[in-house]
């Protein structure tokens, strides 16, 4: 049983069968948001694994003595992308950015979510922060920053790399992938919280390099 | 531990709610008299239809409602190709989600309270000379009036706490679509349990405070006529 | 304005088929039995329900016809339902002044309806609190109210105190005659509607048994009444003077001359009396020192009935009928053949005016 | 089971303070204005309202007493409410049989009341088709078929025509006797009431004005009936033989003899006629060939009234009363004074058994 | 495009929405029967409290019951002490949470219904030997059913798409606590925008078959006893 955070659910999906294929394991993901899968494991949630969106979380349930010890890791480091639909080229994208009036920009929640925290970070160096962050429509995650832009309501936002290589197909115009430099890291961490064999081995099978690989294709980027 | 924002939120919550409740009493009181009086065959697939946003999880229907609301929706192309902004992330489109949500909770206790009127007090009003609105107004609404209560009461709590539709819709913009339930919610997410717990009782406090009024008063009304 | 109406309408077990004409003054007394069809021809009256067909002519307003439907708000009228059927959302005055703005009816009227049903004291009741005579007395206030062209009355008086509706009954006629409006009036009181009414319609099963003016159907002895103990003649007269000594009218009736308690009466007043056939005795020989005062002589011209009672028709001098009802023991006695020439008695007190 | 009744009740703008008592058998009538109580009393005896202090007792159960209060369901009785007040949710047999499995009745009764009624082709129908006539016959079908240990009836009769009350009020009556059990009517129709009643209680803004056998309260000139046109009096007798050539019925009311015709009357019969005072005639001498069957010497012992008519107590030989009105002139005229001997004439048609 | 796993979220949903709704109405007809019935001068703080659920979001509620039910909390902290599993994560908690929420739509219609049945109908009954008991179900109850139905509806299609309560205190488990409402929450929130599509429009379809069948059913009833 594996909690997992709702914006790393669709590419454990995607992965999980060659994980139990190799390990003979089957994988039950429940997947939501990393404040209320830590609130339920406060709670006595019957999960073995945490796949959490962020480092603060597991670190939180570490020091209240809730994890098998010594199993905080960070297992994915997200990736920022600047997204519109309706852009032909990156100029014509960032250019946007700075348009008048200002555009309707999505971004994931900064206080929830580590990709809405990169996001603002990102806003505020670049200078776009104050003509942009207060109008900007805020998802509760990364995911409904995505449901904004591409039900066309919002005219562009700041998504999740993954989100658009795994998605391809419906993710017409044109992305500018935010260098990893320009924002503080997206650092996914994983905790064990009971101490099964299985757990282990989907934890151990996440840090193997064919996995990171394959994270790395969807674009994530290795720790 | 309530933050000024948290008040902002407040403030724009019972504005929403208020708005929603007017809203879904001016539509929903004219379909429930019309459910309650039609002699149609299929009056039971609209009053189906009616009950349906129910079953859809809120934030479900609330991505629905975004799709139809987005440019590339039905409706959201039509307002833009006569130059009009989206309704999407403005206090226009929340009230229009909280409407859909909350439509069945009005219109049943309504229908039902128009349906035990019955015939006799309007055939009544008819032979004294009050035509069909005149009925409507002066008869069947008053005779209704428990049931207009409870859809009112059941609309504006539903508004207050409703969530996944205005999250969905809303996109959270401080002062103008951040209503209470999220900032509730967010406090929650962010393990800020202090806040979400004051914010919580201050809602609670104050619907209670309304909904005591709203109930005493009734009360009040029925005994003071008796 | 004349009342025209023909109705049909078809319910499960029932079917509506009856067709009469009420005269445009006074009141028009609809009698039967229970489930004979009084209230569904109110109600297609008064355009409640859509499913009748037929016409409702009042005057040259045609309310229902080949192609018209009049709506009820639209049909000038008053009904008095069945059961009260109070607003209960409304004090009294509350329901009482519903239908005075809407059909823009003063309010002399409504507070004299006030005075003579005794509503004062109850104005700010709510209906629920009312007692069932009270609600009544309400419901016939606001039909009243508003001077409508035509009464609709479902059993106005059934719950009334016999001394209140004593007063409430000569109100309506008086009202009918005074605003030249048709009375359309169900009850089950036969003595109360021969009092009041100046034309019957029977009903039974949904049709119309029998019609016309009251006194040729009361006096029908081949009519449908005749078998009951109701059958009565009925006067017309004009008070020619009053006594003041012994309070009593002399009431001219053509040829004949009534005495009558003048209770109520005035000289050159014109007036209407029922005399039930139960209330006239016969006498070859007028009796000495009798307190009936009224005897006439007369000529038995028909006798019907059998068993223990008979009716007689009795023409009197200048040709109207008089009906008596005695034992068939006492016609045999008295030889009351066709053409036998005897004394009709009737008590003054019987008669009430 | 003799029933015993005091009650207080105080509501806004009325206030019920009645105490009364009606025998085991037979039925005593309440009888009074619009908004006199008597519903109030109903309800209190029925044990519908909590607010009622005093005493109910019927023979030996007590209903309500110092710190008695039975529940309704758990008091045997029937009440017929003022208004239908049917069951919408059911039929009419379901309407009927409620009470049946609850008060562990058999169904001879049921169906009895189901005939004489004439509900049995509307025992599939829903109480909101029926007439209003119809919904009163089913709601006092209901109330009476269970056999209960008491009678409340609210009006029953309103609504129904005269043929089908003529056949209810007698059956009531008969239930009472039979069954011996007390039934407390409400009724306006005060000829109703005399034909059918052995008590009376007269009610006036919620108090007992006069209460007592049904003779004594109608002939006591005295009593707050002797100003309306209802003065009777009451005989008891017994139908002696029947002439089966006039279909006349000779009853002997001790002394003097009636001769009544005989429908439904059996020799041996006991009965009890009212001979309301308007239907009593006076003449000093025996009038011959007369149609009126029933004269007796009688002296008057009493007048009473004022204006056009007086009232007079006659004694009958046997020393029974009878009441008649007659017009002042007439008593004046035939010197009716106390301790006159004259000739009391009384139509058989007019006295219905 | 409707998986394994779709199919089972269904049927849990469905259990769920059954067992809520028989409690609930279990539950809110007594209640409901009360607070129409009783004099009492606080009855319309007990009115209030009724609504009170309703103005929290689902989520926050669902927050709190989770901290009630788990096992830290008073209630499921006693119920481990007794040696039973806390009701956090089960399908009992599920439908404890779905009551709580979805209480105030069943008990006020069902309020409203029993008023307006009025006294007189009760009086009839006891006057025809029905006790206190006798006369609830054999008068109040069927006078008062278009309420009931009512009560029911709301109750059922809202346990359908009730959500924030489930996810908060159920987890998301599969084929234990994860209901349609989520699966299709799940299916929206990882993009899988054809899976979503796919299940609403099945939970619709299904819903709007049995809803129409009860409406149907209930206006057939009403025919045939015409
Ligand atoms: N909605 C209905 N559906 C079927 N039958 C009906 C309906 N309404 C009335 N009836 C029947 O039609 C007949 C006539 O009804 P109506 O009410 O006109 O009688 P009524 O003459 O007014 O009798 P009453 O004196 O008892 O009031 C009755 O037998 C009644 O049962
Ligand atoms: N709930 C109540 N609150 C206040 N007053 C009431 C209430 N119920 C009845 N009354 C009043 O009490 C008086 C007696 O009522 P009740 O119903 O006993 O009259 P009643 O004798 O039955 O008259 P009726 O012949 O008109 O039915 C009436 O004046 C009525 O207005
Ligand atoms: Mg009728
Ligand atoms: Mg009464």
């Amino acid at each position: 049983r594996v909690a997992v955070a709702g914006n790393f659910a669709p590419v454990l999906e995607r992965l999980a069968p060659g994980f139990e294929q190799g390990s003979g394991h089957t994988l039950r993901p429940s997947s939501g948001s990393t404040g209320r899968l830590y609130a339920q494991i406060v709670q006595g949630a019957p999960f073995d694994l945490f796949l959490a969106a962020d480092a603060a979380r597991p670190a939180q349930l570490e020091s209240r003595g809730l994890v098998v010890p010594g199993t905080r890791t960070t297992y994915a480091l997200g990736r920022l992308a600047l997204w519109s639909p309706a852009a032909d080229d990156v100029d014509a994208l960032l250019a946007r950015l700075q348009a008048q009036p200002p555009p309707r920009l999505a971004i994931a929640n900064p206080r929830l979510a580590p990709y809405g925290a990169a996001a603002r970070a990102w806003l505020v160096n670049e200078g776009h922060w104050a003509a942009l962050g207060p109008g900007a429509v805020r998802g509760e995650n990364i995911a409904q920053a995505f449901h904004f832009v591409a039900s066309g309501n919002a005219e562009l936002g700041l998504v999740a790399l993954p989100q658009l290589r795994l998605f391809h197909e419906q993710t017409p115009g044109i992305a500018w992938t935010v260098p990893a430099t320009l924002h503080p890291p997206i650092e996914q961490q994983a905790v064990l919280l009971r101490d099964s064999e299985a757990a282990r081995a989907l934890l151990g099978w996440l840090l193997t390099d064919t996995t990171q690989a394959q994270l790395r294709a969807l674009g994530y980027d290795s720790p | 531990m309530i933050t000024a924002g948290d008040l902002e939120a407040l403030r724009l919550t019972l504005m929403l709610a208020a708005a929603s409740t007017a809203v879904l009493l001016l539509l929903g009181t004219p379909l429930a008299w019309w459910l309650a009086r039609t002699q149609r065959r299929g009056k039971f697939v609209v009053e189906a239809l009616v009950a349906l946003p129910l079953v859809l999880p809120p934030t479900v229907l609330g991505f629905y409602l975004l799709l139809l609301l987005g440019a590339k929706g039905p409706l959201g192309g039509l307002l833009s190709s006569l130059g009009l902004r989206p309704l999407a992330f403005t206090f226009g489109g929340l009230v229009i989600g909280s409407v859909v949500y909350s439509l069945p909770f009005v219109v049943q206790p309504i229908q039902d309270a128009f349906v035990r009127v019955g015939p006799r007090p309007l055939e009544v009003a008819a032979t004294l000379g009050a035509g069909p609105l005149d009925r409507f107004f002066t008869v069947a609404l008053p005779l209704a009036r428990p049931g207009l209560l409870t859809g009112a009461v059941l609309g504006f709590a539903h508004t207050l706490g409703e969530f996944g539709v205005v999250l969905m819709i809303g996109g959270n913009i401080p002062g103008e679509t951040r209503v209470a339930s999220i900032a509730i919610y967010d406090h929650v997410e962010a393990l800020d349990y202090g806040g979400a717990h004051g914010l919580s009782l201050l809602l609670l406090g104050l619907s209670f405070t309304l909904l005591v009024a709203v109930y005493g008063l009734n009360r009040r009304v029925r005994v003071m006529r008796a | 304005m004349s009342l025209v109406v023909e109705l049909r309408q078809h319910l499960e077990a029932f079917e509506l088929d009856a067709a009469f004409q009420a005269p445009a003054r006074g009141v028009t007394a609809l009698f039967g039995p229970s489930g004979a069809g009084k209230t569904r021809v109110l109600r297609g009256v008064a355009g409640l329900d859509r499913d009748v067909s037929g016409r409702v002519h009042l005057g040259d307003q045609h309310w229902l016809d080949e192609g018209v439907f009049v709506s009820p708000h639209h049909r000038s009228l008053g009904y008095v339902f069945q059961e009260a059927s109070l607003f209960e959302h409304l004090d009294v005055a509350g329901n009482i002044d519903y239908g005075l703005r809407r059909r823009r009816a003063g309010r002399e009227r409504r507070d004299e309806l006030v005075e003579l049903l005794g509503l004062g004291s109850l104005l700010s009741r709510r209906a629920e609190t009312l007692s069932g005579g009270e609600r009544r007395r309400v419901a016939i206030a606001r039909a009243l109210a508003p001077a409508p062209d035509l009464l609709l009355m479902d059993e106005p008086l059934a719950g009334l105190d016999p001394a209140r509706r004593a007063e409430v009954l000569p109100y309506i006629e008086s009202l009918s005659r005074t605003l030249a409006i048709p009375v359309l009036l169900v009850s089950h009181q036969l003595d109360e509607v021969a009092r009041l009414a100046d034309h019957l319609v029977l009903m039974d099963h949904g049709r119309v048994r029998a019609q016309g003016p009251l006194d040729a159907v009361l006096a029908d002895l081949d009519g449908p009444l005749a078998a009951q103990a109701d059958a009565s003649a009925v006067l017309r007269g004009v008070v020619r003077g009053i006594d003041p000594r012994w309070d009593l009218a002399e009431v001219d009736c053509g040829g004949v001359t009534l005495l009558l308690p003048a209770t109520r009466l005035t000289e050159g007043q014109e007036l209407r009396l029922r005399i039930a056939a139960r209330d006239v005795s016969i006498v070859r020989e007028r009796p000495r020192d009798s307190s009936i005062l009224n005897i006439f002589p007369v000529t038995v011209v028909n006798r019907r009935g059998a068993g223990a009672q008979v009716t007689l028709e009795l023409a009197l001098d200048d040709g109207a009928t008089l009906l008596a009802r005695v034992t068939a023991r006492s016609a045999e006695e008295l030889m009351l053949e066709h053409g036998a020439r005897v004394h009709a008695q009737v008590k003054s007190v019987a008669v009430l005016p």
